[in-house]
């Protein structure tokens, strides 16, 4: 059967075709491996890859699978299941929205309604476990509205200052 | 010796205390708010007190929460553990009047150190040597850019209360000095609840060595040895060892005697720590006293084979110091990392949640004091520390492999941890050289990403998962449902 | 050193020395049978090679099978462990000729101290006190109540082959002798291939101390101090310790030459255990040397803080002995337990089956190496150890209590272990004031019976765990299933 | 509810109310207990009984449920679930067959058909995971049948020698 999985944005179809029991072979792309695998608990695997012992450890998640082998961390999705919606994920440019990473509570806003803000300007500090970050302006613009005032508990997703994007001309012409 | 203690902390270091308790026979009192209820101290303690809710402010920064379930569990004595009220002279002083004993050093000790604008002057009298900067505090950002001319920039921005590395900007210009007072103050108010701030100098290449004290009610004091603790990110320490590889013994023994000095200065008594600075020409500067039970002070048990948790309890029952300097010798060499949920990749954000699975590294010389388990909910509320990894072995670097290896055996799915940005620190080679520096991780990693080289085997262990796993899983979801088992009451016979 | 090596054995002792291979980035190979295809060796290692069915002579006994495995991997060395082909001088010859490095002395000290007879003629050369009783084998059990004459009752029969406690009978009055000399034969025959017998005096009152060495081939041998293993069950060790409370300064200097003189007086190589029994009155007798690596070796490591097996590999690897006697300090007091799969209640018979759950004790200075994971089934075609559970404080008192505190946090279920049996021999007062000797169990708990206490909890617990898992339970028939994946074949897309 | 459940064959009666969401009182004769529990895992239970800590381990097995609290185990069977049949258990008396504890192999055979036994002679030797035991005659009397040989494999509950009890006075009789 094959698999479409996407790690780090980067998705690769997997055939796999079980041989024996407990054994199948693999092949992505070019590459090709001879498996045999044993179940060592509900979260742990090992697998004999060409001969040599790898144990992998899954748990399952909303978006996936997260992996731990040697060390390191894989998220990996499911392409064919992966929602066709606009992804919530922080891109590369950073948010595009104020809203905290996680629960937090707010501890200053420094903007109010109408203030002009610049790209990556901070906007809103909040503090969760302790620690405080600052959420910044997704992109130069006009303040439109502010959700939320100090001590006010948070959350992912939640819009914590409305910011109305103002075109890099526009922007000239509020200047002169 | 105490009857029963009560623990006024939570997660690993409650459990830390605790087990040094059930070794001397103490009973143990825990101390939990909603988000803890099923979290490690209140399963591994005799006995365990609700005292409220997960805000700090509810329960474990609640003196007079606390009090009462010392006293209505009839605890002789407290063991703060680290933060919260720790080095909270209030809270020590409150314990003196309830006539319950405070594992740790007097209230006055604890104000006067907590201060550090107060410890330097003390300093000052003692003859320790402390780092250029105020030596009073200052509201005004224009004031401490005329004190930064002086001494020099960087200069660092200090919250007086607190430690952590709370409260603590650097400054690299006059430009930057108002908002970095502005932000230091708020978060020292925050976390501290007090929001003075001073200036002092700020030494690029310096390492950041600390000394182990002890000292009795009888005015004995000793150290024991030192811990290296450089390696910080946002002037938080993740990875301490010792000894110190740049220490001559020469240098040992004149630190040592000025961390017994501070201490005398300072009236102290019980467990501390004396912060030094050592510039790139082995000069020292004094720091601050930790009035506290260290992080990581596992490195120092390591290599000296003492329970400093157990002579903290002995020094708070009033027995003298077992053990005299010349007892105190260091073998091999030990180092810890601190393992907390957070997202290395994502500049160590706080990464809380639910344990999924948890598998920790095991084998000779491998220690791991451990506050969460499988199916265990990091609380956002609290800082997120998962583990102390500790390794010992013969020498600095049998200890970095055995650590290297211990990383990757350590398996923590459910929230992320620095497990991978650790091994790449601990196998880079200035770690491994030892020119480790307070600025180590800006100079060396603060570019550090991701850096998944195992593609395939993980689709592939992906796909085998799908394989095994799918009927199990199926069985799994069943298992939500009995977070409350009153689902299972028809069952019953009744 | 070397890139690669094979270890010819299973288990937790394999596992120790992957540890340390991982420490010192040398390859792994295991070996496995049917019975081990999940176990933890073989999870462990890099590499792992299926030698066979689960009978001993089929795959780790099996000679031909493992040197093919180590040819087909190109390990460079073999470590052997302990039991199996540790202690088989046709095994460590084969190696020779094959040209693989056997991590353990050279055949032929392997066969002159493997043979007791021998070692016993080569110590009495040696200037070394042995045991009274015969230096040669014999067939004819009324000889042998003859010689039990000279020396006196009680005496013991003993294989000249293997140790672990198989092939040996007390003898305490004529009329016992035949029956036990036919027994000792054939079960020496049967676990080493191996019959003859012979005959020493048995002590009553005796402690049965060793002392560890360590030898390089440039004839440096040193001793790493003693163990006190005097607490035997049907002549299998299963609590041990260091440093031994009856040893002076002298009389441990005195013994620890005598060892040295010993291991010199074979011409041994590696790491190895010279035992002596300690009578009454502190007179020493020469038992054996134990040509391997001993089970109880984490003790020793714990007080010395030396990695034994990183010394057995730089040893094989033609290094010199890096350790001089006077590196050798003790610090702490270290007390190993062994876990078996057994009865305790049930004359300690064995009990393999399904390990249901594990919960390993954890904390500072408590070292667990352990062979099985929850899920594991436990062999019957093996020795049925679990784990060794060591435990390192400041004192002896304190050691005990650590051990204490590890036992009670111990848990396994599935099989019978005897926790509950050691925790009453570590409570028990001739324990404590260390009145340790060889017949301790038979004299103090040869009627030892469990005596659970808490029986309204448990029935609590009984019907709080209905309350709560029986929906988990259903969901967990389910996965039984899971065990072959091919049942789920439907649900592919393919 | 009440459960009737038995350890080392003493059944005692179990009186369990709810009287909260994870809390219940329990009964047993006339002590009683108030009790806060939580599920940490399958396997482990934390109760709060009067106001103490208590961490019990649980598996379930054939018979009932294995408990481990403090370094103890106790095997609980539900004494309505108990099957009325013989048990397989052994006895005070040991065993009434000769049959081995636990798979193992045949090392020896001492007796033959028509060999006359005393109650507690050895009459074979097997050998399981190295270790040697010697299975005994459970009563005086005359093997009618040996069903195993040397290195045979033998599993519990298989009957390796017939033995036909021979009552005491047949004894004497056999002897005069």
């Amino acid at each position: 059967m094959e698999y479409k999985l996407t790690i780090q944005e980067n998705t690769l179809p997997v055939e796999i075709d079980s041989t024996d029991e407990n054994k199948v072979t693999a092949k992505i792309e070019d590459r090709e491996y001879d498996l045999k695998y044993s179940l060592i608990s509900e979260n742990e695997l090992h697998l004999m890859v060409n001969g040599k012992s790898v144990n992998v450890y899954v748990s399952k998640n909303s978006s996936g699978k997260t992996i731990m082998l040697e060390g390191k961390t894989y998220q990996i999705e499911d392409a064919d299941n992966v929602s066709k919606g606009p992804k919530k994920r922080k891109g590369v440019d950073g948010p595009t929205t104020v809203t905290p990473h996680m629960p937090a509570v707010v501890i200053a806003v420094s903007v109010k309604e109408g203030d002009r803000v610049e790209k990556g300007q901070g906007v809103v500090v909040v503090s969760a476990m302790k620690m405080e970050t600052t959420l910044t302006a997704p992109y130069t613009g006009v303040v439109t509205g502010v959700n939320v005032a100090e001590n006010d508990k948070v959350m992912p997703g939640e819009i914590l200052v409305d910011i109305e994007e103002v075109k890099a001309e526009e922007v000239s012409e509020l200047e002169n | 010796m105490f009857k029963k203690i009560l623990i006024a902390n939570r997660g690993e270091i409650a459990l830390r205390v605790i087990n040094t308790c059930k070794d001397m026979g103490i009973g143990t009192v825990s101390v939990y708010s909603d988000a803890d209820e099923k979290a490690i101290h209140v399963l591994s303690s005799d006995e365990a007190v609700y005292i409220g809710s997960s805000e700090p402010s509810e329960s474990y920064l609640n003196i007079d929460k606390i009090i009462k379930a010392a006293n209505d569990t009839n605890s002789e004595a407290i063991h703060p553990g680290y933060g919260f009220l720790a080095e909270n002279y209030d809270f020590a002083q409150r314990c003196e009047k309830e006539g319950i004993v405070f594992i740790g050093p007097g209230s006055k000790a604890i104000k006067d150190l907590g201060d550090k604008i107060t410890s330097r002057k003390i300093m000052v009298e003692g003859g320790v040597p402390v780092t250029p900067g105020l030596t009073s505090t200052e509201a005004d950002a224009g004031v401490m850019a005329q004190e930064a001319q002086k001494v020099g920039y960087p200069v660092l921005i200090k919250a007086t209360a607190g430690g952590g590395g709370k409260g603590i900007r650097i400054v690299n210009s006059p430009d930057e000095m108002e908002e970095a007072c502005a932000s230091a103050s708020r978060e020292a108010l925050n976390a501290f609840g007090n929001g003075e701030i001073y200036l002092e100098k700020f030494f690029i290449n310096a390492r950041h060595i600390e000394f182990q004290i002890l000292a009795d009610t009888f005015g004995n004091t000793i150290h024991v040895l030192e811990r290296e603790c450089s390696i910080q990110r946002r002037h938080q320490k993740i990875i301490e060892e010792t000894p110190s590889n740049v220490l001559t013994p020469e240098l040992r023994k004149e630190m040592g005697a000025a961390a017994v000095a501070a201490a005398k200065a300072s009236g102290y008594v019980n467990a501390g720590t004396v912060e030094f600075l050592l510039d790139s020409d082995n000069n020292f500067y004094f720091l601050e006293i930790n009035t506290r039970l260290q992080v990581e002070h596992p490195v120092t048990e390591m290599i000296t084979g003492i329970d400093l948790v157990r002579q903290q309890l002995e020094i708070a029952a009033g027995n003298k110091l077992s053990l005299k300097q010349e007892d105190i010798i260091g073998r091999g060499h030990s180092i810890e990392c601190r393992i907390y949920a957070e997202d290395p990749a994502n500049d160590f954000f706080p990464s809380p949640g639910k344990i999924e699975f948890l598998k920790e590294p095991k084998g000779p010389g491998i220690r791991n004091d451990c506050g969460v388990y499988t199916g265990f909910e990091v609380p956002v509320d609290y800082d997120p520390i998962i583990s102390k990894l500790v390794v010992h072995a013969e020498t600095r670097e049998y200890a970095i492999d055995k650590m290297l290896k211990a990383l990757k055996e350590y398996i923590i799915l459910g929230v992320r941890s620095p497990i991978d940005f650790l091994i790449d620190v601990l196998e880079s080679e200035p770690f491994s050289k030892g020119d480790v520096y307070t600025n180590f991780i800006e100079t060396h990693f603060s570019d550090w990403e991701e850096n998944p080289d195992e593609l395939d085997i993980a689709r592939i262990a992906y796909v085998v998962d799908e394989m095994c796993n799918r009927n199990m899983k199926t069985g799994l979801s069943v298992t939500q449902k009995v977070q409350t088992p009153f689902n299972t009451l028809g069952n019953w016979r009744l």
